[in-house]
């Protein structure tokens, strides 16, 4: 992810542009019209893409929420996309007050025009004098690496995308996926969708086939109710090396 | 020994470290408690900064560190041809309040606050030495916790988080109504107490 | 501007700089002649080292340096000496441990256990004499190893490697909450390979 640039000319982030858009149509942050938002958001993507600009992730992570949460709230009985939506508000205020806050801090940044000295070179013999109880290094060890479980970090950052924050429960879904192609190679598509309770899962379940399959962990195949989800052999190893 | 001595001590204590010198350093050095260290130290410290001079003393939380004043920086800067620093970016400065006001933090709080990665932002406050690790948060995956550090407190101009600016709280015009930053986030963090913490490791769901 | 400002600025430059300054130097800086800069600094220099402090100037050839008196020498070396020996922190115990575990090791491979920059953590260590380097990886780039040293093996009562604490064995199942997405796939995959799982939780990020 570090290596994409996000950062489209004025705006931090996705979170940015939306306060924006929220204060130049003055729209009510505590009762967001969706629908508005999300057209003023898009022209704006829309604008950036005709000058070329790259658009990082988050900005398109953030359109999907926002289609998600305006088709959400077509449905008869939208609670969810209430919520959701109460949710985006929260987040947005949270930002607002910390643009704020670093607004404030930043009067008081008189660091530049303070200057230290460096310690003064005194020959010392630096080496550790202190000891510690044997069990300290495990502990610490365990603390690190988690448990002694965890290995390296996850590959290429091919899930970041996905992981962040509102679609986190995509990942577990990822998992939930795999779990169950771990078990048999193969698996009838719509077989993955049965245990869903709630339509954020179907969503998410969905998400994280696409997701699978773009990074060629899966491969589906077959047509309507016919279609069997496979998992792809070998593919880790060529990619993780 | 003469308090005039035990401060000429810690006058050069201070000057040699360059870094903050806690007062439990002090008190050892000197051999005396920590209150007379703190209250002899004061006294420097006001002596110091009242006289016409080009150096003052600061206290960051339990330490002190002597430093030139700032009215006097494009000298020093020039004598010593230290170019400016380039400023904080409105990244660094919001991930430094988010820090700041919400001490200690996981990285996966600050991403969700600002709704982008912030890695790279994180590293380069660290670097600059704002921002230091706080241990690790007793969670699945064991996340590290940043705080401020003493040169943060030095660099704002304040002696203690304590001293932070304070934050919006009833101003009449804005939509954060009563709610404070400690409430936003309190809020937040229930609402998505039940999902797994974004950012690192994915988290195996409970299924 | 007054003699006691001039004064002031040069007080400032001496003591950001801690090195000898040129009096050409300062007469740059301050926009006066040598000699003024001169009579005046030396007026310091005698105002500064009859009062009761811990700071002296003192006049090198055509130079002035601020350092601290002699005779609180051993105040300041004790409380450098304090200071070089506060407990490590968990940072350091972390990358000391990742280091005795794994070694040798690269730094790319403590960065991504951690997962952050460890770059000054292992200065600190190595001048600490806990860890040292041990070489390097032929790879491009020829990256430091780093291993540790006896001063490690005494500071944790051990003779030697082998008696570092055993790390707890994986367990089959009980692990699912805290794994991370690729040891599912991991671990999946080398039982449907029918492989036995490695006893090395982690291995050498150096593949």
């Amino acid at each position: 992810m570090e290596t994409i640039s996000y950062k489209v000319p004025g705006f931090e982030g996705p979170l940015d542009l939306l306060l924006h858009l929220v204060q130049k149509h003055k729209l009510n942050i505590m009762d967001i019209p969706i629908a508005e938002l999300l057209e003023q958001y898009m022209r704006t993507i829309e604008e950036w893409k005709a000058i070329n600009l790259d658009i990082a992730t988050e900005f398109l992570e953030m359109a999907a929420r926002l289609v998600h949460i305006k088709t959400a709230m077509l449905l008869p009985k939208h609670e969810e996309a209430e919520e959701l939506r109460r949710e985006l508000s929260g987040e947005l205020m949270e930002y607002k007050l910390c643009q704020e806050a670093a607004r404030r801090l930043a009067a008081h940044n008189i660091g530049e025009n303070l200057f230290v000295r460096s310690p003064l070179e005194i020959q010392l013999d630096l080496t550790y004098r202190r000891t510690h109880p044997t069990g300290s290094i495990l502990d610490a060890y365990l603390a690190a690496a988690g448990r002694g479980r965890r290995k390296l970090p996850p590959p290429a950052k091919a899930f970041s995308g996905i992981v962040s924050r509102h679609v986190v429960s995509v990942s577990s879904k990822i998992i939930y996926v795999l779990r169950r192609l771990y078990r048999r190679r193969d698996i009838r598509y719509t077989a993955l969708f049965e245990k869903a309770k709630s339509r954020s899962e179907l969503i998410a379940t969905f998400l994280a086939l696409l997701e699978l399959a773009k990074a060629c962990r899966i491969r589906v195949e077959g047509e309507g109710d016919k279609q069997v989800v496979y998992m792809v052999e070998g593919n880790r190893r060529t990619r993780n090396r | 020994m003469e308090i005039k001595e035990y401060q000429a001590i810690t006058e050069a204590i201070l000057f040699a470290s360059g870094e903050p010198v806690e007062i439990s350093r002090l008190a050892e050095v000197l051999e005396l408690d920590e209150d007379t260290v703190e209250r002899l130290t004061d006294d420097l410290m006001n002596e110091i900064n009242t006289r016409t001079g080009g150096i003052k003393l600061v206290r960051l939380d339990k330490s002190y560190q002597m430093c030139t004043r700032s009215e006097y920086a494009d000298y020093v800067r020039r004598a010593l041809d230290i170019r400016r620093n380039t400023p904080l970016t409105q990244a660094a400065m919001e991930v430094l309040a988010i820090v700041a006001y919400n001490q200690p933090v996981t990285r996966a709080f600050i991403d969700q606050v600002r709704g982008v990665d912030c890695a790279a932002v994180i590293q380069g406050l660290i670097a600059k030495s704002l921002i230091e690790e706080k241990g690790r948060l007793d969670l699945p995956g064991r996340p590290l916790l940043y705080g401020t550090t003493e040169d943060f407190l030095r660099c704002f101009g304040i002696s203690s988080l304590s001293e932070l600016p304070p934050l919006p709280q009833k101003d009449a015009d804005s939509d954060m109504q009563e709610t404070t930053l400690d409430e936003v986030i309190e809020d937040s963090m229930t609402q998505t107490k039940g999902e797994a913490p974004e950012g690192t490791p994915i988290m195996t769901g409970t299924e």
